[in-house]
């Protein structure tokens, strides 16, 4: 960290001993640039599919029906222990018996609009809202089988299952993309890196047989090219949050799938990248200009 | 000051330089002369501790030259000034920036000596260009003029007027009897022996000529 | 064409002049393979959006279900007419009247496991599964009403609505990364190149003074170049399909969500990221060869 | 052959040269001297077409050296071989591909002339060399063979001995005056007045002398 702040605060002297031009400087703010921002949409992916991977998983967590399977007389009594039940437990946000109608509706796709409900035995149906966190959902069936031997809580757990498994392989993809962009870059960026300093050789060179010692030298070079890394990369990523903010929304067309974007406190990661190519630029070029050093007596 | 015992050195193969013993005092002038390919260049990368002695002991201001670090060689070279033979300069800093280059990396600044050390050597008015923009006598007399200006105890020059014309031979030639007369150490390799016999009566001269892979005093008839 | 078919038969002279190594060919090299692995990613990642859009469309598009709403007298003959109809539609793949049993599992989410189902008014339902491609459902419709009034097709279109616009979404954000890689990779190769003429600035002056047309020095450097970022990119395509081919195999773990990897023919889809990228480094090492060659008389 | 009318060159200031009216013949051999930065190189870059005049009319071969294009440059640079004062070789080709390079890039070979050249000039031995690995008058001796390999039709040489031993400086000499014997136009470019002298007996040699921005024909003075 000492080493980092020294570096920042530089030496005007050995700063002008590097080239401030030239395809080396182009290519490391370039090639920063181009890395901050495929990170900054990398990010954004990931975001958007760890947001739609939440959405699958808890819009289908949240709901759950409980249903009461009773001879007719006990119907009515083990409802009422059914939601007594259910308003004790931790973890419910909202219980509701639902209407006649409600029911009707849900059944509508199997016996058409006009079904007569009267004429159906459709059983009473109680509608719990999962709060966060939720539930205790073997308690809870243990405690209703315990009160209201008739009710049956259906948590959605087999529409839920498959879902929940794709919103989590989704989100996997995300980091997954997010982590080879990172090693892409961090290659990338150290090859330019390489490359600049094997380009300015020369000037290595001619520097340490003219009485400039190691550190001043790396010194010199590494500051240099930390700060156009970081000033690329910034570049980069600002270039790609432009983009992404310029994006249509998608709250818009459809809803289900969120779209690319940060929300909130979300724009703050992108601020992140930046100095993490500083930091890979840093570590790089000091490295290659030690090895181009070493090269020199 | 510099002092050679047995130092031979080999690029690979077979060796170029042998079974060096030699001593370069203080204040001492010296000529190296031998021809092109004899190893002229080898002898001053060897003082300015560019190449280690692959045989023999190298002693630079008291030091063995094998055993010294990386940081002790930059403190050496503050105290050796070199013209090297192929004058490498940094192309994106002007003539004076470079000619300030050994202050620079010191942490020093003079810019006294880099003004009057550009005059002398006729590049006043080329202060501002970039090195590539010299002619090649002028990058040679702008190579002399970076080797002084921290004023060196030693000053070792290769083929330092190969570029220039008489005129401007004797003038960078009196720089460096001035320097001498200071009490430096001077070391020049050529292959001008019209140089060498010019200089005879100006400074008390010796000249060594590299046979069989050692330099060795030479007569009195050079 | 022409131009590139000299170009790889090239001339063993020229090629000659090039350096081999160093930090030049590293770049050009280690860039392109960085690219190439980037870009076999971002293929697998745009197909398996791909087919994971397709799967939710498909699948759900895939089937349907007719309902037969008919006095009790006429729900057989209607049936039968309706499964006539059916039968003649071009695009349907399979039609089925469901059991009991199977209409009874239907609601069972709502009824509970032991319905009865002889007691329910359940009525009659047919599957169809959609054939690819797939029937016109409005001809469909207005056909049924005419020789089958009771029978109401139900495509699901409720249902499938927003998993489709969800599908679209994440197609195009596949597309979208594929696209910005791409991009990118184009930006970088062509970064490359520039340093690595410019490293190399020194040798296309000493052949030009040497007596070289301009064409003999930008073929040398275009020919090896050019090759120099196909392997590059066709060693980081290998490898990155050799970590796609390793990943877990996602239908073991889901099904429902595809994971990355390429079936069939889509394993040829990756064969074109080295020549792209030999194009790419193609145009761009010509034009920078040509600009190092205007600044040498 | 080459041809000057009123011809200057400016390297965007002053003009460095001006007025030149000169006519270099088939088969002359010309020495070109005056003091460092006087303009020598700049003409010998002029007349290889390297610089363009920034006034007046320059024919190579025939032909107006502003109206050329990059083609026909590179076909007059296989026709005047040219020794830079800054040797520029392509370091990663051994010496021997280096001599051989204006054959290479002619899409012709030579095995035969680059191997008496680099016995000539005494490289037989580095052949295989790398051209870092060569000393100073070395590189300068492959340069020499270099300019001649292809036996162009005019030579240019810009300071070919100032890094080597008058030995080795008359053997190159010799080798510049044969190709003048066998009718090529020879221009050396040196400071070396004891060399111009030296010369003076053995090719009918005329000295140039560049004073006040054009070279004039030098009197027998010198
Ligand atoms: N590229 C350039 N840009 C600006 N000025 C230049 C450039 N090249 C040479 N000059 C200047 O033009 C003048 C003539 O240079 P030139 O190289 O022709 O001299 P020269 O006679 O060859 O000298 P020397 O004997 O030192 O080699 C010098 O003052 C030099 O500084
Ligand atoms: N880096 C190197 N690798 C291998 N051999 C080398 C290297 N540098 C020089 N040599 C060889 O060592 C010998 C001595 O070279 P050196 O440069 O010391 O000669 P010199 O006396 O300075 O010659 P000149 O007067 O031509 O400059 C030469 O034969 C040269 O070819
Ligand atoms: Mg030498
Ligand atoms: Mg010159």
């Amino acid at each position: 960290m000492r080493r980092v702040l020294t570096l920042l605060r530089g030496e005007s002297g050995a700063g002008r001993m590097v080239p401030r031009t030239g395809a080396a400087a182009t290519l490391t703010l370039g090639a920063s640039a181009a890395m901050g921002f495929l990170a900054m949409f990398a990010l954004a992916l990931t975001f958007a599919s760890g947001r739609l991977a939440d959405r699958w998983s808890d819009g289908l967590a949240g709901t759950a029906t409980v249903r009461i399977e009773a001879p007719r007389a006990q119907v009515e009594p083990q409802m009422r222990a059914a939601l007594t039940v259910l308003r004790q437990t931790p973890g419910v946000a909202e219980v509701r018996a639902l209407s006649a109608e409600e029911r009707a509706a849900l059944v509508a796709p199997w016996f058409g609009e006009d079904v007569p409900v009267a004429d159906l035995p459709l059983p009473i149906l109680i509608a719990v809202t999962e709060a966060v966190p939720g539930y205790d959902a073997e308690g809870l069936r243990l405690r209703l089988a315990a009160e209201a031997p008739g009710a049956v809580l259906d948590d959605h757990a087999r529409w839920r299952g498959p879902l929940v498994a794709a919103a989590r392989r989704l989100r996997l993809l995300g980091w997954l993309s997010m982590g080879i962009i990172a090693l892409s870059s961090a290659a990338i960026v150290t090859l330019a890196a390489n490359a600049a300093l094997a380009a300015n050789a020369r000037v290595i060179e001619v520097l340490r047989l003219n009485g400039a010692r190691d550190d001043y030298v790396a010194r010199a070079f590494v500051r240099r090219f930390t700060l156009r890394a970081f000033i690329g990369a910034a570049g980069g990523t600002a270039l790609g949050a432009m983009a992404i903010a310029l994006l249509p929304s998608a709250d818009a067309a459809g809803g289900f799938l969120t779209g690319l974007g940060f929300r909130g406190a979300g724009w703050l990661w992108p601020l992140l990248i930046p100095p993490v190519a500083g930091a890979v630029a840093f570590a790089a070029t000091r490295a290659a200009a030690m090895r181009q050093l070493r090269a020199v007596s | 000051m510099i002092e050679l015992q047995d130092v031979s050195y080999a690029y690979g193969g077979e060796a170029v330089l042998r079974g060096m013993d030699l001593t370069l005092a203080p204040g001492s002038f010296h000529f190296l002369t031998g021809p092109s390919g004899s190893g002229k260049t080898t002898f001053l990368r060897l003082l300015a501790r560019q190449l280690v002695p692959t045989g023999g002991t190298l002693r630079i201001f008291g030091d063995d030259a094998a055993a010294m670090d990386r940081d002790a060689v930059a403190g050496v070279r503050r105290r050796i000034g070199v013209v090297h033979q192929d004058l490498a300069f940094l192309d994106h800093l002007s003539v004076a920036e470079n000619v300030a280059l050994p202050l620079t990396v010191a942490g020093r600044s003079d810019p006294e000596a880099v003004r009057e050390l550009l005059a002398w050597t006729g590049l006043g008015s080329r202060a501002r260009a970039l090195p590539p923009q010299l002619s090649g006598g002028e990058r040679q007399r702008m190579a002399l003029a970076r080797a002084v200006v921290m004023s060196p105890d030693v000053v070792l020059a290769d083929e330092p007027t190969g570029n220039v014309d008489w005129e401007m031979s004797m003038r960078l030639m009196t720089l460096l009897v001035e320097l001498n007369r200071m009490g430096k150490t001077v070391l020049i390799a050529t292959h001008d022996l019209g140089l060498i016999r010019a200089m005879k009566g100006r400074a008390s001269a010796r000249t060594l000529r590299i046979r069989d892979g050692a330099p060795e005093l030479a007569g009195a008839g050079l």
